[in-house]
């Protein structure tokens, strides 16, 4: 069975939901903790949720230099796989294994809300279970999920196709946190790390993920972690 | 084209964790030289002609009424940015 | 970082304040043994908040006059808001009306720092909502947030895991120019600390009505979940055992807070009474609570006590009150924010997310590696003792010796005169069948059009979308629905419904009948999810208890919540009572927050509200 | 007692939503004169001597690694605070 780490931070708060997430995607769920320096033997990593260390300086900066990510940085570049899910996305940005920051909403508030996204690459680590251009639901909760780069960084991801989830925005309407392009993940260059604002991790039961009224099953979150166990297990 | 700085800190018997969290972080990147840390906000204000002595006055009324919250944050600075940008160059160098 | 403090409110005693720094004795400082030999020295009791018969029974109680250090303990611990002193006798009616059978699921009833059920399994579930009225007030982000953070530290201080909170607001009026900057500072603060602690926020109120313009109300309930065999009651036992204070250094916040801002009369334009504002920090609390599940869970402590209101003074007195013997605390092994500070200050001090732990001292060396793993500031500042008595010291010499029940449990017990107000039959005889109908399509169309719009029957949806409702994975209802649901095991289904509910209107028009409505509703609330109900908890948000008429709606208010707790089966396991809501003499609505607690075998069948799929019939049940 | 003062503002072509914000309520609130805002945080690092060259160097430093983030930030500032003291006081005189 693969094992998959979870990292959890001073103020992680999802690490729990994600290590739930792996094992019910049939997955070994193990837990690491940020101040050792030391993946045991892991074959994929996630970065969870939370606020890690308050999220004070900025979203991510203090947990970046955490012990645990120093071979975790080596490792990705290694080819890796690791997920950062919203304040893991934040961190992975910090630490520049992914272009790009993560800034204040531009409504300035925290939201949270069922949100419904369109996958557009299905070829990484942790999305090729999805198709292309599929819609799925997902919770988005975040005070600071507003994904920036600068022009060119912009068009480079989407000449890549390294732009991995997008907001679906209903006409005239505008995406649930002021990214850029309205992108919602990306990944690197080779497809195995994966960065998004959204939490695939609270949609991976029925009954505890999005209201079933938005038209989900509430388990549109599951395949990003089967996704990467069936990559490690073939 | 004129900018004013306003800055604002946290009143120095109220906790700040913003700066406490730094304050932690510094020593384990190797910086120990620090002894405590505190974290407040810096504006700038934008105005169409020069920084007169009634622009910084309504900066000032503005830095009171809008930009601190007297119960908790102090207005430590209201100034035309130009004394500022001498500043940095001088410090800049050591950058 | 080190800087002198400002606080200067009347609250904080003064007449002992280092004048030259810290290190060398402070030369006023008030001991125990000066105390004795200074009888007549003047004390500004009545500045603290105290009567001048209270003051009279602290001298009687000791046999000399209080320490300025003992005056602020007691002052601070009599004050209403932290001893009950004019709800007490009108709240025994919740445990006297608790029969046999309402316990049968009871495991902790009122007088400890949650109640406790159990939902079966070997689960315990415990409790409780709370208020912060005042400081959401003076400054709604900041007091709405350690609102939260308290009532969190209460749940986890008996052992449990939080898993959810819910927050109850009253507001002024939807356009008065005040109203919107207490509206988005309290919602960003319940949301900002309980977002940033992982609890899932399942549900709560807003209201807004007039009365509550000088007077915001805001009420957060936790809710936690542990076995059984993890519940912890805090007392300190057995001489030798350490006190170790954890979490956040001590600084000078909310200094005199509890016992000036909290226990008289609130006036926002009065110079004298603003405390200083206490700041949260959520991140110190999420790594207090990872830090003191783990203690709980290793053993190594013998109980916890959070520091909230009161904060030292409380804490150690009630902790040795509650014991078997007594406590002594050096006052000088205290870590704190601001060296500065006095011993008077320090006992006052209301900084947020610390803890109180009594441990054995062959387990100490492992608790400390616990809280150093979890970078957590730890002190041993004292330890149990077979005294009977609480003695605190401070620069060598004695400051406080009191017997510790006389602070914490003994305080004063008022029989507050209370009569039924002269105008509440004009009142209730003003009834609604006076008001102007719609006669016609058109006039019926607007008033619809006017209900549809009042601000307190519109969408919840820009408060509860900026709370995380998500978080711990277990989340099985929450708002739009009536109660919120939560799954307590993950192997079993089995979970539990909480909602809550208060009309302040109909509490005015007839307290004993509005207290039972709210009760009435949550309790329907938890049942139409397809939770049985099994507790109660409820925040008691009155007016002065000085005022005759406010008294009156308490004394009712209490009796009808207690009467139809009885008749229901459920009984009241704990909350709080928060007097002197009023602005300029006029008192807020009485507003009972009644909060009920159902337990579901498996969450998975629980009822959503709302339309599910065309075609369903529609039932009317009841009356 | 030394301290430093470090300054960082989001960079020009970044949105700012707190800035925008600010500009927005400002003539709300009677003040008409700026015509835009821009938020940023100041830093303040205790030392426990002076504020030597050696520590202005450290502090900057800690400016381009912990306190800013270089893709959407600028240090615009790394100062002893006494040069500061002085211009607060300067404006001070017109709050
Ligand atoms: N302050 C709040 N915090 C969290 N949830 C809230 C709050 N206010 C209202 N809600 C939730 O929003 C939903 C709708 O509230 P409301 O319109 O008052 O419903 P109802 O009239 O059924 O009580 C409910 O699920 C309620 O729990």
């Amino acid at each position: 069975m693969a094992r998959v780490g979870v990292v959890t931070f001073p103020g992680s708060l999802d690490d729990g939901d994600a290590a739930r997430a792996v094992r019910l995607a049939g997955g070994e769920p193990v837990r690491l903790w940020h101040g050792d320096a030391d993946l045991r033997g892991v074959d994929a990593v996630v970065l969870p949720g939370g606020f890690s260390y308050g999220d004070y300086l900025r979203c991510g900066a203090i947990a970046r230099f955490a012990p645990v990510m120093e071979p975790l940085v080596d490792a990705a570049r290694g080819g890796l796989p690791v997920l950062g899910i919203c304040n893991g996305f934040q961190v992975l940005c910090e630490a520049h294994l992914l272009p790009g920051a993560l800034v204040r909403n531009d409504h300035r508030t925290f939201r949270c809300t069922d949100q419904r996204l369109r996958v557009e690459n299905a070829g990484t680590a942790w999305t090729h279970e999805y198709e292309t251009g599929e819609e799925v639901v997902v919770p988005l909760k975040n005070g600071e999920g507003g994904y920036l780069a600068d022009e060119r960084t912009l068009d480079e991801l989407e000449a890549e196709g390294r732009v991995v989830l997008r907001y679906v925005v209903p006409d005239g309407g505008r995406n649930p946190n002021g990214s850029a392009r309205d992108i919602a993940g990306v990944t690197n260059a080779a497809g195995t790390v994966v960065g998004l604002m959204p939490h695939p991790e609270h949609a991976v039961e029925a009954g505890f993920g999005p209201d079933p009224r938005t038209g989900t099953a509430g388990t549109d979150g599951l395949r990003l972690f089967s996704s990467a166990l069936r990559r490690l297990v073939a | 084209m004129g900018r004013v700085v306003v800055e604002v800190m946290p009143k120095p018997e109220i906790l700040d964790p913003q700066g406490k969290a730094v304050a932690g972080a510094l020593p384990r990147l190797g910086f120990g030289g620090f002894t405590g840390v505190r974290q407040g906000k810096r504006f700038e204000l934008e105005v169409d002609g020069e920084v007169t002595p009634e622009v910084l006055e309504e900066a000032a009324r503005a830095a009171e009424v809008l930009l601190s919250n007297p119960v908790i944050e102090d207005v430590v600075r209201v100034a035309p940015v130009e004394a500022d940008a001498a500043t940095t160059t001088l410090a800049g160098g050591s950058a | 970082m080190a800087q002198p403090t400002s606080t200067d409110a009347p609250g904080s005693p003064s007449s002992s304040r280092s004048s030259g720094g810290s290190g060398t004795p402070v030369t006023g400082l008030d001991t125990v043994a000066r105390a004795g030999a200074t009888p007549d020295v003047a004390q500004p009791w009545r500045e603290l908040g105290l009567r001048e018969e209270e003051y009279g029974r602290i001298r009687e109680i000791l046999g000399r006059r209080p320490t300025s250090a003992e005056l602020a303990m007691y002052s601070v611990m009599w004050s209403e808001h932290c001893s009950y002193k004019s709800s007490k006798v009108h709240l025994r009616q919740f445990g006297e009306k608790t029969t046999e059978a309402m316990r049968e699921h009871l495991m902790v009833g009122i007088g400890e720092n949650a109640g406790v059920v159990d939902v079966g399994d070997g689960w315990a579930v415990t409790f409780k909502v709370e208020s912060h009225n005042h400081p959401s007030f003076v400054e709604p982000h900041q007091g709405a947030a350690t609102g939260v953070g308290g009532i969190v530290r209460d749940i986890l201080a008996m052992g449990a895991r939080p898993v959810a909170v819910m927050d109850q607001l009253r507001f002024g009026a939807v356009d008065h120019p005040d109203t919107a900057r207490v509206v988005h500072g309290v919602v960003a603060g319940v949301g900002g600390y309980g977002n940033c602690l992982g609890l899932p926020n399942v549900g709560g109120e807003v209201v807004f009505d007039t009365v509550y313009q000088g007077n915001p109300l805001v009420n957060a309930l936790a809710v936690g979940v542990m076995r059984h065999e993890d519940l912890h009651l805090a007392n300190a036992t057995g001489a030798g055992n350490k006190v170790v204070l954890f979490g956040a250094r001590t600084g000078g916040d909310g200094i005199g807070g509890v016992s000036v801002l909290a226990s008289e009369t609130f006036d926002a334009t009065g110079p004298a009474k603003r405390p200083s504002v206490q700041v949260g920090d959520p991140f110190a609390e999420k790594v207090l609570i990872e830090c003191c599940l783990e203690l709980f869970g290793a053993g190594l402590v013998e109980g916890i006590q959070d520091l909230g209101g009161a904060g030292l003074s409380c804490a150690t007195s009630e902790l040795a009150s509650a014991g078997d013997g007594g406590m002594h605390v050096e006052l000088d092994t205290v870590l704190l924010r601001d060296p500065s500070l006095s011993c008077e200050e320090i006992l006052m001090s209301e900084s947020q997310e610390r803890m109180m732990a009594v441990v054995r001292p062959e387990h100490l060396d492992r608790f400390l590696e616990v809280v150093r793993r979890w970078d957590v500031e730890t002190s041993v500042v004292g330890e149990v003792t077979g005294t009977g008595r609480l003695v605190i010291t401070w620069r060598g010499e004695v400051v406080v010796d009191v017997p510790p029940r006389t602070v914490a449990h003994d305080g004063p017990v008022y029989e507050r005169p209370y009569a039924r107000p002269s105008w509440q039959d004009a009142l209730q005889a003003d009834t609604a069948a006076a008001l102007p109908r719609p006669t016609s399509g058109e006039e019926l169309r607007a008033t619809l059009l006017r209900l549809v719009a009042s601000p307190n029957l519109a969408d919840k949806g820009w408060v509860t979308d900026q709370y995380d409702r998500y978080v711990l994975g277990n989340t099985a209802l929450a708002t739009p629905d009536d109660a919120g649901v939560v799954r307590v095991d993950e192997a079993t289904g089995l979970g539990v419904a909480v909602s809550t509910d208060a009309n302040g209107r109909y509490g005015y028009l007839d307290p004993y009948a509005g207290a039972q409505l709210a009760l009435a509703e949550a309790y329907r609330n938890v049942a139409t999810v397809g939770a049985r109900p099994l507790a109660v908890t409820d925040c008691l948000n009155f007016g002065s208890p000085e005022d005759p008429d406010v008294m009156w709606q308490l004394q009712q208010a209490v009796t009808g919540l207690a009467d139809a707790c009885q008749v229901l089966g459920v009984p009241v396991t704990g909350g709080n009572v928060s007097l002197y809501n009023s602005t300029a003499d006029v008192p807020i609505h009485p507003t009972p927050v009644v909060g009920v607690l159902g337990v579901l075998d498996d969450v998975a069948r629980r009822t959503p509200s709302g339309w599910r799929a065309p075609g369903q019939a529609l039932y009317l049940l009841g009356a």
